[in-house]
């Protein structure tokens, strides 16, 4: 319990201080909002309009800084996030709402399938030290993990999607199908879905056959497992109960950073599969310099990063009793 | 150790802990090279890519911004690679573009280890309320989301080249290694030739500097690698969506005005096919540099020749 | 006329896909009064008075069955068509035409074609007729007032507490289609038939689907792949990647709509010196900008600022022989030298003082034609003498540069659109009313360009409602341009238009210029969608 | 007996205390490593800590050592206030005076560096006058002294090449780089083999009685606290609970925690004896331990007093103190 | 010498571990017999090959080391010879094995309980609805109250930890339990207190034990005999008595010298000078002999063979055939 108040304390800290730097990155960036209306409306627009216009948005260039930091920690407080700038007058959280679901199924699910899958073949190929899981998979897949995956994706569409036509090469579902509950949708958006998916797990899986083979191998040099080994055990109970379950600790915080990062990781394959994500959204708020887009969206990620830590640690706790007790 | 938090829990759990004698990261490097042929793989790679970096003039056959031929060529005698949609010679940009590609990597890469070190084992030498102010930052760094960081910073200086590339770069990519120093370091602060060295007299600067340090040349050489591998995709990503400054020559830029001419469909596929190939090329140099070096600083983790 | 290309009645029916990379996902806002959402809403929902054809001027009335200018041009009088519904059954009338321009009037940050800044008054006149009056004859207004500005529904909209942030997401309009609840999400638009629509047996299409591309590579991959037929894309070898997968189905037609000019800022020294800004005249070798920068799709520009081929018939092609703008370094260095420059050891010439003739070109970063355009530009630049540097920045920082005068050179077009002739172009290229001191905001003559006879010009073709009176000022204008180079257009942004003939007819071509081609001609698009049917 | 102390001791310690703070923010708890400890080291004088693991041993050999800063008490060095001595110059003369050797020869030595590299740091600290040549003599024969020969090999070997003996010799060799007085040895036998120990033993004697340095040796094995030590002082708990001449501790203890850990000690010359019943592992409780008796949880003789009094160090012998509600100078002891 | 069947043969095992600078052999040659129910203690210092010999008996070494010769018998049957199923079935049934440290040889994460129950459910000898009151009484056989069955390996202390792994090798009452060092981890008091507590479970139960130690005194009160190991190789093996009152290789003889004791007078003690041998090069001749006070030239190249004089074995030249 102790355990989990302190990692309490250190997510409410590091919310603050990432919230603080989300305050505090777009100020920094050049023009600001003013400039940005000012462009839109082509230069052809009257103080007043722009006065009226900031109203709408919530932006308040006459409060000085502290002022406006501490409206915006209690908007952050409350999820108010305003109004997009580049989607006005659309509500920021409408806008996040509206690409949430497709970043969180693609993304989430292959950075799981890819934790399973490596976690797994790391596994068994340290338990078969020099077998082909040990010896061929894991540098191939960390040679694969240092590829540019925008890159690894351009080629599949070129391969899979305009060349051989088996999957379709852009959107996270067919505009023919209406958005609804039922098989025709899902299974629609499970074959957009491949490619990218496919994309993201061939070049994030290295990173966990590696690390889970390391750890597997560092575990089963323990004495513990040479204890089960003596005491007859069977081998898939060595290898899951006493090697997997105390080699995988370490990594669950990992998975949980990286399962967290799903939103912002996926820009690139967002834009190259042309997916209705997040990424996309991040992207265009920087180039509209749309501020309160931006700031949700980093609020949100990083919300999230520390929400899937603190997760992690609850799971670890939960199967390992050491830290639960570790002052 | 009051508010001690371990955000990420060491991957490399076994390398932190063992201090193995080791001296100096030539040699380590050395017998990487020797023993182990990943490392010998990724260190060819790498060598041929850095004097490709120094001579591409004499490599090069035209210059690599002249768009004064056909577009989009055909590979040829003339054009190895053949021509971009702008009329300038594939095979002459990649040449050039290796010199910055490389750069990014091996400058930020350093500059990044350099930060880690420096934030991670000052953290873990201070102890107490600096540690914590430091191990705060780490993981705030780690925790904040590193690719829209990137790209608001990117687009913040957008445009100004090379050096605000490497100090995104280097921002946003020091938090890992630190957090991995740091808690080797802190495996350090229980061995005991610290307090021996406390014992005798010694100043602070000089343990960090002289007895620290020198121990954890494995991990650092090892964190260099994996910095340089993250420079090498972070500056691809980058330059890929337009936050390089485009008139750079390296392969990230390359690949940028590739995929804004649709050279894969639009009849030069070579022209994004081949600079994505080098960038994959020069990470896997590293990552497989990476690989080996494990196994060298942990000999547990060596392929083992089976017997039966 | 609603004739088909290939004769008899067309069939109804189909599914027309749009592909247009619009760089963003759908926020599903139809707001038509909103700069964001009117891209969307305007055309085939939102209907104005008047169409005119962006490319030749050609005028066709819709909601309004006809109109009359006074005779001193300050009043003009809209007849209302009758028997028009709104898409949700509810009559249209005067009132709504009224009530549009009234609210605009109140909620400034809606009038986004500026409309107040000329009117002073709507009035209804009878039961169908709505009366406008300006503070000063505009006869070009006209374009702004009869075809730019979207009507929207008095009883809709009067409930609607801020129009302002007003959503609108399933609108009601007059026009051909509608967006049905849940028509819309992020990836795509689903425009359906509107079956009150006012023009019999139109439109022929069932549905029109609009997808959301955020770039421009899965864009022209859809197109390419077949899966969309009408196409607002830029392809860069457009033959191989597009065209022959089906040559005889496959189409397109860039006609160009709008000058891409390389600005200059005239107060800065020495491009306040005529002769230097004739010297960069002839320093780019126009021809190969286009080539290089733009495949050869976007053509060369001309110095006298009109667009050709669009509007050749405003185009004086005299005068433009007698400058003979074209790329000679000889001339552009021994104009230079009469300057009274002097070329360094370094090939770059030097002003009395030492100072290099040496600038830095702001581009929008991203814009990679232009980052193209611009290397040919330099090379061209440095035969002549001149340094020039590339120096991108976001769109709005660019433009805020723009407005605000700071900058040396500008490579670009003019942030408002074009109209349907030439003079929309260079009034707010050149007239000094547009413009404003450094520092602040102008909405055009981004140089501070300030002649006192071009203005005069620009307030003479204002006042006018006769072509051939308008025509004689536009020769004139085009004169002062060659002569003082104010500006120089390098090449010409067109309208990117695709067309895939294999299952719909109907399209906009060459030769049936019915309507600005490309998806994102707003409310040409709407003319497309009414015409182009199954085969 | 060697417990003659010269007129003023070497290092002093009154009521030195140190505690950890353990847990969160939230929760601030402490360990209470060192309680009140009141020791006297004086001139050539072997002085050994026995105690068992975690009593706090270690820790008051870091306090003494400026590894720690007490929470706490004061130190004396001859006299002098440590908390006074600040400057650089004096915290480096201390450093130089009273040397330490540390427990675990593997770790003590850093394994990147020659064996001999903290000798010639420490001579370079403490005796900044000497020139390269000249520190190069002087570590040789220092290494000479602690019985590495020949030792110029020893200059240039690395510790993974020194058996675990050698290593703890050079421990001692660089305590000696700079004339010390006072050698706080950390239980530097306690990780060696039976065949090597007695020789460090014998090492420690013999700088006795040729450097008249004073050692302080802490240890948990009393039989080595016996053959080299005259002052004995066992902890329990952070608490000296008794302290004595180690002849008359050992044959006359007093505490019942020093009965239990001399009847624990294997000695296979003596017939085997079953336990006392307090032979229970239970760890004390050092986290805010509050008052009472910290062995009380153990201890067979535990009346009421115990677990609300601490017990004080009282004089049951000559010069042998006990901190014990129960023990009596006539009580004899469990051993017979 | 033994009247009964030996329980256990070891003959002339040998282990080597491969390493990069050619392999190194840390056990060489040892023979042993250990009869029923009966405690045999090893000594030895560090290094010298007392777990490995132990694991090769236990077949439970793993790369790199392998086994380079001899044989291992168990009630006769040969344990190097088996392949792993056969030896799932033996293990822990008929021989069980304590390590020296519980807080490693016990899975940090799973309770004492459940590892005690995956102990008895992987050779389904006890019926299923019995392994927790089996369990229990396991615990309480070694004086741990049964409530720690639900407790994880830290939240005991170590000497709960050691007496927990030892109710864990008596789960199915084998007749040989192999221990490595399992007071080592211990203080002083708890050192004792385990010991008792085993050799009285000895006494109950009636298996033969086979005791690891580096602490010669520890042993000398349990043991009913002493191998002393001496880099690799067993050099003095008899009855304890014998071996403390009459030590005969010069080695056995010097480590009694080494320690000091806490009761009778005080007198200067010499220790061994010099250290072990690196296995990886061992000296040609007798291993001692470059730290043998009484070594002559010939030791230095001939290796010495085991000689029996009365019930001691000794593997030393002075006691040769020529001598
Ligand atoms: N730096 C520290 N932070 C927190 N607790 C500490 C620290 N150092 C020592 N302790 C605690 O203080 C107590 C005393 O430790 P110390 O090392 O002095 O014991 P010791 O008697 O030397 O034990 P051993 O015989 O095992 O060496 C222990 O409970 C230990 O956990
Ligand atoms: N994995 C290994 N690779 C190479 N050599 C090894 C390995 N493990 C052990 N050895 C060597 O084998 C020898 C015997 O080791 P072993 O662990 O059996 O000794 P031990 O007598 O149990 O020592 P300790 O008392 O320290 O436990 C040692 O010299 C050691 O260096
Ligand atoms: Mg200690
Ligand atoms: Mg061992």
């Amino acid at each position: 319990m102790r355990y989990l108040i302190r990692r309490l304390e250190f997510f409410v800290v590091t919310l603050w201080a990432a919230v603080t730097l989300n305050f505090i990155l777009p100020r920094l960036l050049p023009g600001g909002p003013e400039v940005a209306l000012r462009t839109r409306f082509h230069g052809r627009i009257n103080p007043a309009t722009v006065k009226s216009l900031e109203v709408a948005l919530g932006i308040h260039s006459d409060q000085n800084l502290l002022q406006q930091y501490v409206s915006y920690l209690g908007n952050m407080l409350r999820g108010d996030f305003g109004v997009s700038l580049g989607f006005y007058p659309q509500r920021v959280s409408y806008v996040i709402m509206l690409a949430l679901p497709w970043t969180l199924g693609l993304v989430g699910t292959a950075t799981v399938i890819a934790f399973v899958l490596g976690t797994l073949i790391g596994i068994f190929g340290a338990w078969r030290r020099g077998g082909v899981l040990d010896s061929l998979l894991p540098p191939v897949f960390v040679v694969i993990s240092a590829f540019p995956y925008f890159w690894v994706g351009l080629l599949t569409i070129l391969i899979f999607a305009v060349t051989l036509g088996w999957f379709p090469q852009a959107f996270g579902s067919s505009s023919e199908v209406t958005s609804e509950f039922s098989w025709p949708y899902i299974s629609d958006v499970v074959y957009h879905s491949i490619l990218p998916a496919f994309t993201i797990v061939l070049t994030s899986i290295g990173g966990w056959i590696l690390t889970m083979r390391n750890n597997m191998i560092t575990t089963l040099a323990e004495d513990y497992i040479k204890m089960a080994r003596a005491k007859g055990l069977s081998t898939s109970r060595i290898m899951f109960q006493y090697a997997a379950r105390n080699a995988i600790l370490p990594n669950l915080v990992g998975f949980a950073m990286s399962l967290g990062f799903v939103i912002s990781g996926a820009l690139l394959v967002e834009i190259v599969f042309n997916y209705p994500g997040l990424g996309t959204f991040l992207l265009q708020a920087v180039n509209n310099e749309d501020f309160s887009l931006m700031q949700a969206l980093f609020f949100l990620i990083t919300f999230a990063v520390l929400l899937a830590v603190l997760a992690a640690d609850v799971l670890t706790a939960w199967l390992d009793p050491r830290t639960r007790e570790r002052a | 150790m009051g508010l001690d938090v371990r955000l990420i829990a060491d991957q490399t759990a076994a390398r932190a802990d063992e201090v193995r004698p080791q001296a100096g990261a030539l040699r380590l490097v050395g017998a990487a090279l020797r023993h182990n042929r990943k490392a010998l793989a990724g260190a060819i790679i790498l060598g041929l890519f850095v004097v490709v970096a120094i001579i591409p003039g004499i490599l090069a056959p035209y210059d690599p911004h002249a768009q004064i031929f056909d577009q989009t060529l055909p590979p040829s005698g003339a054009h190895l690679l053949g021509t971009t949609g702008n009329g300038q010679d594939i095979f002459s940009q990649l040449i050039w573009g290796t010199r910055e590609s490389l750069a990014i990597a091996i400058v930020a890469g350093l500059m990044a280890t350099l930060l880690s070190v420096l934030i991670g084992v000052s953290s873990a030498y201070l102890g107490g309320s600096g540690d914590h102010v430091l191990s705060l930052l780490t993981d705030v760094f780690l925790v904040l989301p590193t690719l829209p960081l990137m790209i608001v910073l990117a687009a913040y200086a957008r445009g100004g080249g090379l050096a605000v590339l490497i100090v995104v770069i280097v921002i946003t990519g020091w938090s890992y290694g630190a957090r991995q120093l740091r808690s080797q370091a802190l495996s350090l602060r229980h061995r005991e030739f610290l307090d021996a060295a406390r014992s005798r007299g010694e100043r602070g600067f000089y343990i960090i500097t002289a007895e620290i340090l020198p121990t954890m040349t494995s991990l650092i050489v090892a964190n260099f690698l994996g910095a340089a591998l993250y420079a090498v995709l972070a500056a691809a990503g980058l330059q890929f969506i337009g936050l390089g400054n485009p008139s750079d020559m390296s392969w990230g830029t390359m690949l940028f005005w590739a995929e804004n001419n649709g050279a894969l469909n639009a009849g030069s596929p070579l022209w994004a096919i081949v600079p994505g190939l080098c960038i994959a090329l020069l990470g896997a140099a590293f990552a497989l540099l990476n690989y080996a070096f494990d196994e060298i600083s942990n000999p547990a983790l060596r392929p083992v020749r089976r017997r039966r | 006329g609603t004739t088909s290309s290939s004769g008899g009645t067309p069939s109804k029916g189909g599914t027309l896909v749009i592909d247009n990379e619009s760089g963003t996902l759908w926020a599903c806002g139809f707001n038509p009064l909103n700069p964001n959402d009117a891209s969307f809403a305007f055309g085939p929902v939102y209907e104005q008075l008047v169409y005119v054809n962006l490319l030749s001027g050609k005028q066709t009335p819709m909601l309004a069955s006809s109109y009359k200018w006074s005779s001193d041009n300050k009043t003009l009088t809209f007849t209302i068509r009758s028997g028009v519904k709104w898409s949700d059954g509810q009559p249209f009338t005067a009132d709504d035409v009224l009530y549009t321009f009234n609210l605009i009037k109140s909620n400034s940050a809606l009038d986004l074609q500026s409309v107040w800044s000329v009117l002073s008054g709507v009035s209804k006149q009878g039961s169908d007729q709505v009366v406008m009056t300006f503070q000063s004859p505009s006869a070009p207004s006209f374009y702004y007032i009869a075809g730019q500005q979207p009507i929207v529904p008095q009883h809709i909209w009067s409930q609607i507490k801020d129009p302002v942030s007003e959503n609108d997401a399933v609108p009601i309009g007059t026009g051909p289609f509608l967006v049905a609840q849940g028509g819309c999400t992020p990836q795509n638009i689903a425009y359906t038939r509107n079956p009150h629509y006012w023009q019999p047996g139109l439109p022929y299409l069932d549905k029109v689907n609009y997808p959301a591309f955020t770039d421009n590579d899965p864009a022209n991959q859809y197109l390419a792949t077949g899966q969309a037929q009408w196409g607002g894309q830029f392809i860069p070898n457009i033959d191989t990647y597009w065209v022959n997968k089906d040559k005889a189905n496959r189409h397109y037609w860039f006609p160009p709509i709008q000058n891409v000019n390389l600005f200059m800022n005239l107060t800065v020294k020495p491009l306040d010196n005529k002769l230097v800004r004739q010297a960069l005249a002839f320093g780019i070798d126009r021809g190969k900008v286009s080539k290089i920068g733009e495949y050869g799709y976007q053509p060369a520009g001309n110095q006298t600022g009109v667009v050709t081929p669009t509007f050749n018939d405003w185009y004086d092609s005299n005068q433009a022989a007698k400058y003979n703008y074209k790329f000679d370094p000889a001339k552009a260095q021994s104009l230079l030298q009469q300057a009274g420059l002097t070329k360094g050891s370094d090939g770059i010439f030097k002003d009395s003082s030492g100072k290099r003739l040496s600038f830095t070109v702001i581009s929008i970063s991203g814009y990679t034609d232009w980052t193209a355009s611009l290397q040919v530009v330099a090379d061209n630049l440095k035969q002549a003498g001149v340094e020039v540097k590339e120096q991108d920045f976001s769109h709005d920082d660019y433009f805020n540069k723009l407005f605000t005068g700071d900058f040396q050179l500008g490579y670009g077009s003019l942030s408002t659109s074009p109209g349907p002739n030439p003079f929309y172009e260079l009034r707010n290229t050149l007239y000094s009313q547009t413009t404003a001191p450094l520092g602040q905001t102008a909405s055009g003559d981004y140089g501070r360009f300030n002649d006192a006879t071009t203005d005069k010009l620009i307030e003479q073709f204002t006042a006018t409602t006769d072509s051939a009176e308008q025509h004689k000022i536009m020769k004139q204008i085009e004169g002062i341009v060659l002569e003082q180079v104010p500006v120089i257009p390098v090449t010409e942004s067109v309208s990117w238009y695709q067309y895939d003939t294999k299952v719909f007819a109907g399209w906009p071509t060459k030769d049936d210029p019915y309507a600005a081609p490309a998806p994102w001609n707003i409310p040409d698009w709407e003319q497309v969608m009414l015409r182009v049917h199954k085969k | 007996m060697a417990a003659t102390i010269k007129q003023q001791p070497i290092l002093q310690t009154v009521g030195l205390t140190r505690h950890f703070r353990v847990g969160s923010l939230l929760s601030r708890r402490y360990l209470h490593a060192v309680d009140d400890v009141n020791l006297t080291i004086g001139g050539g004088q072997v002085v050994a800590l026995v105690g068992e693991s975690g009593s706090g041993k270690s820790t008051i050999a870091r306090l003494l050592a400026l590894i720690y800063r007490p929470t706490a008490g004061e130190i004396f060095f001859k006299g002098q206030r440590l908390s006074e001595r600040r400057s650089r110059r004096d915290v480096l003369e201390y450093h130089g005076r009273v040397p330490m050797v540390f427990q675990d020869p593997y770790s003590s030595l850093n394994p990147v560096y020659p064996a001999s590299h903290a000798l010639m740091r420490a001579l370079k600290l403490h005796q900044p006058e000497l020139s390269h040549p000249a520190r190069r003599r002087a570590a040789e024969e220092i290494l000479a002294s602690v019985g590495l020969t020949p030792p110029a090999t020893f200059l240039t070997k690395y510790p993974h090449e020194l058996s675990g003996g050698q290593r703890q010799r050079i421990g001692f060799a660089v305590a000696l780089a700079c004339s010390p007085e006072l050698i706080l040895a950390d239980e530097p036998v306690s990780m060696l083999d039976v065949s090597v120990r007695i020789g460090i033993l014998n090492l420690m004697a013999e700088l006795r009685r040729l450097k008249s340095v004073s050692i302080l040796y802490i240890t948990h094995d009393i039989a080595s606290a016996r053959y080299v030590a005259d002052q004995l002082l066992v902890m329990y708990a952070g608490h000296v609970v008794e302290s004595g001449p180690a002849e008359d501790v050992l044959a006359h203890p007093k505490h019942p925690y020093t009965q239990l850990l001399l009847s624990a000690v294997p000695d296979p010359r003596a017939p085997l004896t079953s336990m006392p019943a307090a032979d229970v592992g239970e760890p004390p409780r050092v986290v805010d331990p509050g008052e009472g008796c910290r062995f009380r949880w153990r201890c067979p003789y535990a009346i009421d007093v115990c677990s609300t009094d601490t017990p004080r160090l009282r004089e049951l012998r000559p010069s042998h103190t006990a901190a014990c509600h129960v023990a009596t100078s006539d009580m004899e002891t469990a051993r017979a | 010498m033994i009247a009964v069947k030996p329980l256990l043969e070891v003959d002339d095992l040998t282990v080597d571990y491969d390493a990069d600078a050619g392999a190194v052999r840390a056990v060489d040659q040892v023979s042993l017999q250990v009869a029923p129910g009966e405690f045999i203690g090893i000594v030895g210092e560090s290094g010298c090959g007392k777990s490995t010999l132990l694991y090769a008996i236990a077949r439970l070494l793993s790369a790199p080391a392998t086994i380079a010769g001899g044989s291992v018998r168990l009630k006769g049957r040969d344990l190097l010879a088996m392949d792993e199923e056969a030896l799932r079935e033996i293990r822990w049934r008929d021989y069980s094995l304590v390590m020296q440290s519980a807080m490693n040889a016990l899975n940090p994460v799973l309770t004492v309980g459940a590892q005690l129950r995956d102990t008895i459910d992987a050779h389904d000898a006890i019926p299923k609805e019995e392994s927790p009151n089996r369990s229990a009484a396991l615990l309480r056989m070694v004086g741990i109250d049964p409530v720690h069955l639900k407790s994880y390996p830290h939240q005991l202390s170590g000497g709960m930890r050691q007496r927990a792994m030892i109710a864990m090798a008596l789960v199915f009452t084998p007749e040989l339990v192999i221990m490595d060092e399992p007071t080592s981890a211990l203080d002083v008091v708890a050192q004792r207190s385990l010991m008792l507590q085993i050799k009285e479970l000895q006494r109950r139960i009636g298996f033969a034990a086979i005791f690891v130690t580096h602490d010669m005194s520890l042993v000398s009160h349990f043991s009913d005999r002493l191998a002393v190991m001496y880099a690799g190789q067993i050099v003095e093996l008899g009855k304890t008595r014998d071996l403390f009152d009459d030590p005969k290789h010069p080695y056995t003889r010097a480590l009694m010298q080494s320690f000091p004791s806490i009761s009778g007078p005080k007198a200067t003690l010499q220790g061994i000078p010099g250290s072990p041998p690196d296995l990886a090069h061992p000296p040609a001749g007798c291993r001692f002999a470059p730290r043998c006070p009484l070594v002559e030239p010939r030791f230095r190249v001939e290796p010495p063979a085991m000689v029996a004089i009365g019930s001691t074995l000794v593997r030393c030249h002075l006691y040769g055939r020529d001598h």
